[in-house]
């Protein structure tokens, strides 16, 4: 697979989370305990053998690139190839380049210095543990320009009304994206592109004075392109709202589910943490929840799921709820349908209760 | 390039009173903690004391030792001019023996010392659960203007014969070295861990390594040498936590103190981190049915019975009606459902069978279970 | 040392170096034949012990995200510590802070979540080879609250006229900062501050609309601040300008110049490369010049310093020039005081001549 | 975790024919081609080929070979899950012993080598110098669906009775070895560089290591006994520059090479990197009275006189005056003004006082000229 380079387009995901990308984008928001949104596409991307993988961010990047450090975490910390993160800085006022077409312009550097000839683009809202491998082999096989991951689900849910659908020949060419409501069969926004057909519709889409590289690059030209399908495995998870957040969290207590997510493929890899583990006391009551290392519990947890070293003190409970790093939760506490937000400290004896279709949403590093 | 000083961490200690544990692996390997092996403690207090340069002497069964330690990373010690650097027992074309003591241990290496030109030795072992600021020893070393200052901790005065007791000055000038004296004048014991000034160290190393009938130790040989010439030697008294896991008893002591939360050994300071390898296991997940009581329990665990006063390392299935009770089990262990498992150590790797009972309170010491004895125990039944 | 934390703070050194710093900052311009100017304040401050730098970037800072990598070439790339590259990216609309304030408002958590007592700040300006440990030690012997360091010039030039003068007392104590021009006392604007003493100075500078910490902070309290001076010991050079620019790497070819900046003390640290030892082959003349690795020379050079990667052509020559990274200068070319960026290609038979007053500067990636 | 292939490195010769050069040095930790060391060669190219699992074994004066190799760093072989790993001889609690010969070497590190449960073993060794692509040769040898495929390169016919000589249908199928046959059939000398099928070559050194009479050889024992089981053995031309750097002869030479444009051994490549450690020495600097010409030189050297046709390795200063012909400078080597070194290799850190003419052409070989000889020509005065 050294001939497969990655790319991580956050460019048109921007704060899609409310209060959680207040202060970074979505790709840095925490998820399942332990780890960030891009971590999921960013392990498929390693665990498949991608050896260096650029990230296009736009704003608030600050706490990816703190996450990501040097990508040593995801083996990406090497002389040649490993992780980009190329945040916006360009200054050629000759630059006629608009939306995502900015960033593929002014790190053109990126593709050419590399060997690949082709590439693996996604954003950070589909969440899998899934390899690419087998649809770079489809690819491959197929000579095709553009090979789409898309996912067949059983019942359309809110979150998957934003995502394209695409409907396709017997023979898996795409041959159209559509916006049909009824339609089951959705885009991930990951797919794979010969390197030399990307250069080829970046220019024609600056030309053009396009905005969105798939958009105006890929589906505008379907009928010059040779757009193939495959339909990822296992678990298949859209995130791009604060309610599609909460409940794909909480579906994760459910054995299947984080048994599918987590123990069907390679691991995801993450920051690593110095976190010891987590220590139950002797008053603790903890049920039906994911704990990362670092908690301390001493009050009552369940079908919740807590990140690293959050503070559960006596006579607590916390219910169906999700609490980011290093939250304080203090004694005679009672949170019901809550996000926590990282460093929240939230003092004795009071009751926050939210619903599952509204959760109560703290954002960080708040003290009520 | 020069160095202030640099740290020789004793490794190579078979531990056999550790038993099984100690079967296939050396004893600074050994699991500890839920999460670390026992090095990981000697290995951080170096990282948290900025003492960057540490050569490590292996030898028993050192592979693993050797691939835990690999580059340093995880202690912040891969460096590219010092760092952690791996000291094996040097094979030359006539072969290899093993180094014949502490202090020929250090002898055998020289060469690595005297590349840093340092002014100190910190000599240490990877066989102790402490948490121990080097910088201080050292600082206080410097300011006694000593030519070898040994850490001591204060023990109860009955036990104080099982220890080597220095005898001091009430400026902490030491004046004399008991090795497990009958009737102890002092309650202060070596900690096995020693400061040098250099010079004068590698002065007694190069006349021990001549001496025939000497055992090439420090406690043995060195120190008193030293003492028997008049350099200036102190005590460095250290006040905190400190034990010493040489028998299966005290391992499994020392796993019981870490759920105490009055001691002052803590994983959890911010101040003083305890480093290890971490991996990417999922967090852990606690099932409908569980309770948990007073235990600490590792990423990838999965708990669907009952765990108190126990420490789980990571990836641990604990099935449905089974009860662990005081007990220390090692990473990737699977107990079934239905069983019953009370003051033992189970090691990596092994599948507890459903309906197990294994009861370590009928013996003197707690249970170890490895993949072998296991079958012993199979056959109990379930009485519960 | 581990009680002083490095600040490299970039905000007030923007584009000073013309067609040089067209795509890069300043402190990413590259210098004597294979360092950038950052590489030095960076080297004194790993040299002097300093684990954790964090660098205050403006804009342009790509090209020295590049250059510093993960900073493991700098020994920077800690698990705990290390490097961390700043670039502007806040998003709190409450936020009144302005100029450099903003950083040090922004990352606060820098200075908190260290150990380091004492901050030493410094730009890319001043270009040495020197401990901070002298200085940190008077510093700490005085209690000062600021340390700055200063250097005694013999002859003042066009470069030292924009910077600070300081008056001083016969204790060392700084009476005054002055723009005095007949003062030949040069403040570096590096300095060593109590990290209590920057955050307060951090709080007064923002309350009252300041916009640049060492003016609005330091200068202004000078009457209630302990404010020692150091002469910095060694080559002392000041760089902020193409003029200046030019004549320093000029300097370097004068011997007792070159080893009074490279070996009086210990080595200057910049990225590693893999370039093989510089190729001289039957028909090359070179004289009185610095030569990296990778070159591959032909022709004839004279006073002149090149870079890694050059490669001159029979029957060409380069005289008293600056040629940055890989540039090609084809056969039968005539270069005189000139600069190449990085990357230039001069095609075959022409001639390009400047002053040395204000010699000919060519952008990158040109071919001419 | 699983790896498809891994490389195991011998690094443990002698190289007693390179003299002075390897007195205290493996021969793959020799210095060559002014910035590197032998080695780096072959560990670029497992680099550049993608093979990212190599175990290097080490054994005679490991520790400057075992130090260069650090954690890989400049071959981007520091890897969390593979990645290099020195391989020395282990000494156990009964004494250690040096590899009895290149097969045994690989059969005394098979735990290493099942840890990552490989398909294919290439076997490769660090005296050589050469820029070789290993993924075309595992890529040849799964075509051909061998058991074991050799490297070979074409010699010149009269040259062919001193190599290793392997006999070949049209379809490079492998049916005879003839070492250093008196009658060559053919001209396909072997590079020692091997592909395996894992599992056949364990179950062959399995077997190997149980005979009392075996060499443990590669090319003596187990490629013949292969042949005699009739396993599928294919060879792999190589075409390209290949050096045994076994002589100082062979070493000088292999440096003229170096200097002459047209072989197609290129360290400025871009599309095949050479690596090893850069240091942080400052740019070259070239005196006003220099002359150079068809040299190689590298950082920190100061050069006032005047170089032709040589190698000059970091930091070396050339005095006012002295001239340098057809020579390898290691390292921090000063040569004073008005000295004369034609057909010479100064070794590292050397010396070389004013009006020192040293003259290889005089000599059979290249003088090697170390701290210690160097006084025997300080004295035969200026004559130039």
């Amino acid at each position: 697979m050294g001939d497969l380079m990655g790319l991580i387009n956050l460019e048109h995901e921007q704060d899609f989370l409310e209060e959680l990308t207040y202060f970074r984008c979505g790709a840095a928001a925490p998820f399942a305990g332990r780890y960030r949104l891009v971590d999921f596409t960013l392990s498929n991307m390693v665990n498949s053998g991608v050896s260096e993988v650029a990230i296009f961010t736009n704003s608030k990047y600050r706490s990816l690139m703190d996450h990501l450090g040097t990508g040593a975490d995801w083996e990406l910390a090497r002389r040649h190839g490993g992780l980009f993160i190329l945040p916006p800085d360009w200054n050629d006022p000759t630059d006629v380049s608009r939306g995502d077409l900015k960033h593929f312009h002014n790190n053109r550097d990126y593709f050419h210095r590399s060997k690949a000839s082709h590439v693996v683009i996604s954003g950070s809202q589909f969440i899998s543990n899934a390899h690419y491998k087998k649809a770079f082999k489809l690819h491959l096989e197929r000579e095709a320009d553009v090979t789409c991951i898309t996912t067949e689900v059983d019942t359309l849910e809110p979150e998957h009304m934003s995502q394209l659908r695409i409907e396709h020949d017997n023979d898996g060419w795409v041959t159209g994206f559509t916006n049909d409501h009824e339609n089951k069969h959705v885009f991930t926004n990951a797919y794979i592109i010969k390197k030399e057909v990307l250069l080829k519709l970046l220019d024609e889409c600056i030309a053009y004075h396009k905005d969105h590289f798939f958009l105006g690059g890929v589906k505008e030209n379907l009928d010059s392109l040779a757009v193939q399908y495959i339909n990822s495995e296992g678990c298949s998870i859209f995130i791009n709202s604060i309610k599609s957040f909460y409940k794909h969290n909480m579906n994760l207590l459910q054995p299947d589910n984080y048994r599918s997510l987590f123990f069907k493929n390679e691991f995801i890899r993450t920051k690593i943490s110095n976190e010891p583990p987590a220590k139950y006391r002797e008053s603790s009551k903890v049920t039906t929840s994911m704990l990362a290392n670092g908690c301390v519990i001493d009050g009552e947890v369940s079908g919740s799921i807590l990140f690293r070293g959050v503070k559960v003190h006596k006579g607590t409970k916390v219910k169906n709820s999700i609490v980011m790093q290093r939250c304080i939760i203090e004694e005679g506490v009672h949170l019901e349908n809550v996000i926590l937000d990282k460093d929240v400290r939230i003092t004795a004896g009071q009751t926050f209760i939210g619903s599952k279709d509204k959760p109560f949403v703290v954002a960080k590093r708040q003290t009520i | 390039m020069k160095k202030e000083c640099v740290a020789m961490l004793l490794a190579g200690g078979e531990g056999k009173r550790l038993g099984l544990l100690t079967k296939t692996l050396a004893k600074p390997a050994v699991h500890f903690g839920g999460k670390y092996r026992i090095i990981d403690f000697t290995l951080s207090n170096c990282s948290n004391s900025s003492v960057h340069t540490v050569g490590v002497l292996t030898q028993y069964s050192p592979m693993l030792l050797n691939k835990h330690i690999g580059i340093g990373k995880p202690w912040d010690l891969d460096r590219q001019e010092d760092g952690v650097s791996i000291l094996s027992p040097y094979t030359a074309k006539k072969g290899g023996s093993w180094y014949k003591g502490t202090a020929d241990a250090i002898y055998q290496n020289i060469h690595y010392i005297d590349q840093y030109d340092p002014e100190y030795i910190l000599v240490i072992s990877g066989d102790h659960i402490y948490q121990m600021d080097y910088a201080k020893l050292i600082e206080h070393h410097k300011e006694k203007q000593s030519d070898a200052t040994i850490s001591v901790i204060e023990v109860p005065w009955k036990e104080a014969s099982r220890f080597g007791i220095l005898n001091t000055l009430d400026n902490l000038e030491i004046y004399e070295f008991d090795e497990k004296p009958e009737t102890p004048k002092n309650n202060l014991a070596s900690m096995g861990i020693y400061v040098f000034n250099w010079k004068a160290l590698r002065q007694y190393l190069m006349e021990d390594a001549n001496l025939t009938d000497s055992d090439h130790d420090f406690g043995k040989d060195i120190i008193p040498a030293m003492l028997n010439d008049g350099l200036r030697m102190y005590a460095y008294q250290f006040e905190g936590y400190w034990k010493d896991v040489g028998t299966i008893q005290s391992y499994w002591e020392a796993h019981m103190d870490l759920l105490e939360e009055d001691l002052s050994l803590s994983l959890n300071s911010k101040e003083w981190r305890t480093y290890s390898h971490d991996t990417n296991y999922p967090p852990q997940f606690i099932g409908e049915y569980a309770i948990i009581e007073n235990s600490l329990i590792n990423s990838g665990c999965w708990i669907n019975g009952k765990v108190t006063n126990s420490i789980l390392f990571e990836r641990i299935d604990v099935g449905a009606n089974s009860s662990i009770n005081e007990s220390i089990i090692h990473p990737e262990v699977r107990i079934n459902s239905n069983c019953l498992i009370k003051k033992a150590i189970i090691m990596e790797g092994v599948e507890i069978p459903e309906g197990t009972i294994i009861d370590g309170e009928k013996y003197d010491e707690p249970l170890v279970i490895n993949s072998e004895n296991i079958v012993d125990f199979q056959k109990e039944g379930v009485e519960r």
